[in-house]
């Protein structure tokens, strides 16, 4: 599993030609600006960091994602086998 | 008094710029009529959240634009339809514009400022 | 024309200085007047004297103080930037108890009050965004 | 006439809308990479830095888009009205 | 010796972070097995610019990595195809990856840094 | 598990120095070790001893610094990254004939091989884009 991480709004487009089944993809930062954007990359487990939603007043509409804790974020950064960080 | 017209394009959250941009409307409301315009990404610093443990308290910032007297807080329809920004998330009183009147607002400045 | 310039990118990650100096130059050459360049944000960082540019690059902090003396243009560093980045001048080092200072010769510390006067005394306000 | 100058690549689109009749475009530094979507704006003078343009290997594929020098962009900016940073 | 994988996504032009990543890329060539891949916006980076006046020259830059003797250079057709890259314009001998061919260096790689 | 870190954002400008500090503290918590920070292009901004943050912010340069010295991590800021953007030690002040040192305590000025070796030598390397 690839933990493919984005920081920046506007780039999930651009690099999820590289997500593979059973990756994960984290928006982390300004990238939790495209939660929504989420729905359709069905071949990942999706996540957002709970703290960076709220720093920004956003709340998730989608059952398909999950909210992240930044102790959960260590665990699914051990348990992958790369961490990208795209941008 | 002259208008000044800020535009603020910056999304809340991760940089300073939108503290800084804050600042910067307020020192021109000593010497001019300022309008804050919120556009792109910038609709964002509008609505309301309840952590700001990193940067700057923005409830408190926003705050500061009636004690200085800064009614002109607009921001652009289209851009709030894209961000899903809702009216009673708003943290400040401001008013949508087209953006045939966001542009009738630059024209009619005596300046404009971009952040 | 009278032209000011608000210069708001960092020297090292956005190309608004440059494009600034360019833009500034070419409208000198013109016959136009630079009425001031405001730099803010991070743009400020510009103005820190302890820069060692490497010797086979482009100073583009040098080239910015030939042209501020040149023309008699100031260049005015933001306070409030400079002190969030760490760009005291003596009496700011004196306030805030710091053991330095990092202003880099031909810049000048000043406050908001100078982007607002500049933006409603020139006849064009240029932003560089980072 | 309002000059609308671009330095980011990506952000045409998001600003296009307060674009008027008789505007002009202007892509500097990073934006100059973005120089193909200007041909759909029929609105707007457009035009693109010759300098950026040359720092990144570019050439322009469109006769509708002018190249600008430094010189031509001051002149430009004092023609209008008023001059504004869209990123 | 262990593979490092660098993906560089970052645009030519305006900030010193090309030269910034090429510096890293060369300093681990000392101790690994280094490859490169070009994706996104990064993809500007290999084509050939004859002004470097304001940067550092790329066209120099590019020709340290074959001293270094950093071979696997590559990018990715896709973004090169959105850039409208084209094979002479190369400033380096690179070899075009599809998306999964630059996953699966991703995965066979220790560690991937992103610039 | 082991754990390094590269940041390359701004303290300013990007929210990396605040990401990587919040996923450093956590790991630690759960018994993970961070090897090294190493800190490079702008987010060697954070080793400025000169910056004075205003007093009603969130202070990430101390964080670092109490964080590093709690743990006992290195806290490596970039030589290149560095001199390029005026943060130096005693030794490259004098080295370019600066007239002050502008870096803060429990940082220090490491070179590219430090990046490389935390790559190869750590679990992980997690990148902190700016």
């Amino acid at each position: 599993m690839i933990l493919h991480q984005f920081n920046q709004p506007g780039v999930l487009d651009r690099h999820r030609q590289y997500l593979g089944k059973g990756d994960a993809i984290l928006l982390i930062e300004n990238a939790v600006f495209d939660h929504v954007l989420l729905d359709e990359l069905e071949v990942a487990e999706r996540y957002v960091l709970t703290t960076d939603l709220e720093r920004r007043g956003l709340m998730l509409k989608s059952q398909a994602i999950q909210k992240l804790s930044v102790t959960e974020w260590v665990a699914l950064a051990a348990r992958a086998q790369q961490c990208i960080s795209w941008s | 008094m002259k208008r000044l017209v800020f535009l603020i394009q910056t999304p809340m959250g991760a940089s300073v710029e939108p503290q800084e941009s804050l600042d910067a409307v307020l020192a021109g409301s000593a010497f001019a009529n300022c309008a804050l315009i919120f556009l792109g990404l910038g609709v964002t610093q509008l609505r309301r959240s309840e952590r700001s443990d990193f940067r700057k308290d923005f409830n408190r910032g926003f705050r500061a634009l009636s004690d200085f007297e800064i009614d002109d807080i607009f921001y652009c329809e289209a851009a709030a339809r894209d961000h899903g920004l809702l009216d009673h998330e708003l943290i400040v009183e401001a008013r949508s514009l087209s953006p045939n009147a966001i542009r009738q607002q630059i024209i009619d400045a005596h300046a404009v400022m971009s952040f | 024309m009278q032209f000011s310039l608000l210069i708001q990118g960092s020297p090292t990650s956005s190309q608004s200085l440059y494009s600034a100096y360019e833009f500034a130059n070419a409208a000198l050459a013109q016959g136009h007047r630079i009425q001031r360049a405001f730099f803010y944000q991070d743009a400020v960082l510009i103005g820190n004297k302890l820069i060692a540019t490497p010797q086979d690059e482009f100073d583009i902090q040098s080239a910015w103080q030939a042209l501020g003396k040149a023309h008699q243009i100031p260049l005015v560093l933001c306070v409030a930037s400079c002190l969030r980045r760490g760009i005291l001048d003596d009496r700011e080092a004196e306030r805030f108890e710091k053991s330095a200072t990092s202003i880099a010769e031909t810049f000048e510390i000043g406050g908001l009050g100078q982007l607002i006067d500049a933006s409603l005394e020139s006849e064009r306000l240029i932003t560089f965004r980072p």
